[in-house]
């Protein structure tokens, strides 16, 4: 199986739900199948998302994922642009992608 | 236009490229309202006091206390226990008395937002709660204002510019809901390091001068700052207006921010209405 | 070891993930000294100051003047005509007077800066021209010390800590020659934005306290900061020692500090021997 | 005759040797021919150093160049990285590489 290596980012108190790391470095598949009847496709950031939840998520679920995506409180940025003008979880994965996940910070 | 004195205060920075004359005389007749007196409100005010802003509003209604000197630097050891906001003010008296200072030492609330924004041309967010950040984004998006906003936790900082030129994202358009809880505590909780503060209160006041002499490129972004990682800062390119957004597209079916319960919307754990600046 | 009041007033930041009871001891008994009491100098000494550095030297043989109020944000209208050292001492005084001050009004010069620099753990370039930069570079190595040095002209910063654990490169090291002075004037030829010497000389403090407590990762970095660039901030790796820079590797042919003419070497124009500020 | 793609960026004042612009977008020969000869051999930064200042240096060469590099003032980065740590001008230039020239500030 193909797979892509990504450098994963935590921030903004996200973290802590990683291993409290900050930095990751993962390999996925580039194809994944979605179900075996259908044919594989190439990974997006949704499939991403599930990939973090089922593979790096350590706790609390709930303040990761919601409704099959990231929780809104979650800005999700690819290659330093936020993942909007990218296609959001549409938006197929290349090899050495840096994507971060950041939460809104209150301090001041 | 310019006295004297103030053509030799200025003048190092009336000499830069793309700066001179109009651009202090657009700073002397500009306004800006500092929400927050505490560690990213202190150093914002002072740069934008000495750089000469016309008209200053500082809005805290906090008193000093002993742990606030770790990082708020305009407050004194011989302040404590006046409320913030004038005691900013004494300080950038000291540094620049020929600019007009506002003190404000009420709370910011949903029923007095409007009005206190109202009369500025530019606001910053310098608070340390998520339901006076939104009160803040909603009533500048309202108000058709540039909203300089930023935030500081334990050594990691983030910048940006809200409602930029009126098609720039608003703090909604962004995060649509508030953090959880459990993963952002307050400054009280989590802890921060004063010059994380420091630089990114500086940043908003270079932000700020930016906007008002024209000097701004206008394209939204979002600075993340982390004093112990390697490259420190990063630089987020943003998307324009979420067109589902309640604040930017408001519908009659979405309450005015006088009726919104923000405390509430944000889970209603926040222990301080208001930023205190610890 | 600290008091209650200590605890009180540092907590925010002994409270951090990595920092605690023994971060806030080491700045306690640290000492750094701040060389210029400029538009960098001035944040610099803020943020050392409220962290609780135990022990500051501030060195600037200048006297305040009305046009460095525009950035040099310790200094005050009142305090205008004496000198710089003076008064940015009485402004941390009033921050924070648990920590013991050293004030020097004296030039920077080669025969007095091993003295001058050597009962420091910490130095910071905060000074405004080519042959004090060499100076002090020269000196920190030739003491082992760590120099945090900062520019700033115009809209542009530059950051980076020389002879970083006596591995890392010096000044020397990167730049054998000084600029050409057709290309580098000074602040007061080219002009200089408050916010930026204020955002570097904050980055500056940043530095500083991250080597005293241990947090530094130790790798020679870069920042190179442009306030109207987009992105503002970037950061460069850096080499080790040159192995021919005759400050880190020097031979019997070099002469000493003490009977170098830094002046000659940058070819003789600047104006002011020693960093005035402006 | 095939062509990479650079961007350059001049600081720290040396944008004012070139039209006063910072940044700068390039093509260079990626295999340029040093005498007639001679094998072509790939692009490096000595390479690069000589077509800036045939093609986009304006006035005072003295100040960018000396003894065949750049003057010793002068820092290169190699897509943020010290040039001494890419071997200096014998770097090879790759399609989409960011060279930047800086050089040091005084002032405070
Ligand atoms: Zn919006
Ligand atoms: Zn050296």
């Amino acid at each position: 199986m193909l797979t892509i290596s990504l450098k994963i980012e935590f921030a903004g108190g996200l973290e802590l739900l990683f291993s409290n790391q900050r930095s990751h470095r993962i390999s996925i598949p580039s194809n994944p199948a979605s179900t075996p009847n259908e044919p594989p496709k190439r990974a997006d950031i949704t499939y991403l998302i599930h990939w973090l939840k089922d593979n790096l998520l350590k706790e609390r679920v709930e303040l990761f994922i919601e409704n099959g995506t990231v929780r809104p409180g979650i800005l999700v940025l690819v290659n330093d642009t936020d993942w909007e003008l990218e296609g959001e979880g549409s938006y197929e994965l290349m090899d050495g992608d840096e994507i971060v996940f950041i939460s809104t910070l209150h301090g001041g | 236009m310019l006295s004297l004195p103030e053509y030799k205060r200025y003048g190092r920075q009336m000499i830069l490229h793309q700066f001179g004359l109009p651009a202090q005389l657009k700073l002397k007749s500009s306004s800006v309202l500092v929400v927050g007196a505490g560690g990213l409100g202190c150093p914002a005010l002072q740069y934008l006091a000495a750089a000469g802003v016309g008209r200053i509003g500082i809005m805290d209604h906090d008193v000093v206390e002993l742990s606030n000197l770790q990082r708020q630097i305009l407050h004194t050891e011989s302040r404590i226990g006046i409320p913030k906001a004038d005691s900013a003010a004494q300080a950038l008296k000291e540094i620049n008395s020929s600019i007009d200072l506002d003190v404000h030492t009420t709370a910011l609330s949903p029923s007095n937002a409007l009005a206190t924004l109202s009369p500025y041309d530019v606001i910053l967010d310098c608070t340390d709660n998520a339901p006076t950040r939104y009160l803040l984004s909603d009533t500048a998006v309202a108000l058709g204002k540039p909203l300089v906003s930023g935030a500081a936790q334990k050594y990691d900082g983030q910048l940006s510019t809200y409602n930029l030129n009126n098609t720039g994202p608003c703090y909604r358009c962004l995060f649509p809901k508030p953090p959880a809880h459990e993963l952002v505590g307050t400054c009280e909780e989590t802890g921060i390091l004063g010059a994380v503060t420091g630089t990114i209160g500086n940043l908003q006041a270079l932000e700020a001068i930016k906007i008002i002499t024209g000097l701004h490129d206008g394209i939204p972004s979002l600075l993340i700052f982390s004093a112990l990682a390697s490259p420190p800062f990063r630089s987020i390119k943003l998307r324009s207006r979420r067109p589902t957004c309640p604040a930017c597209f408001p519908s009659t079916s979405i309450p005015p921010i006088q009726q919104t319960d923000y405390v509430a919307f944000c889970g209603g754990l926040t222990p301080n209405w208001y930023a205190n600046g610890l």
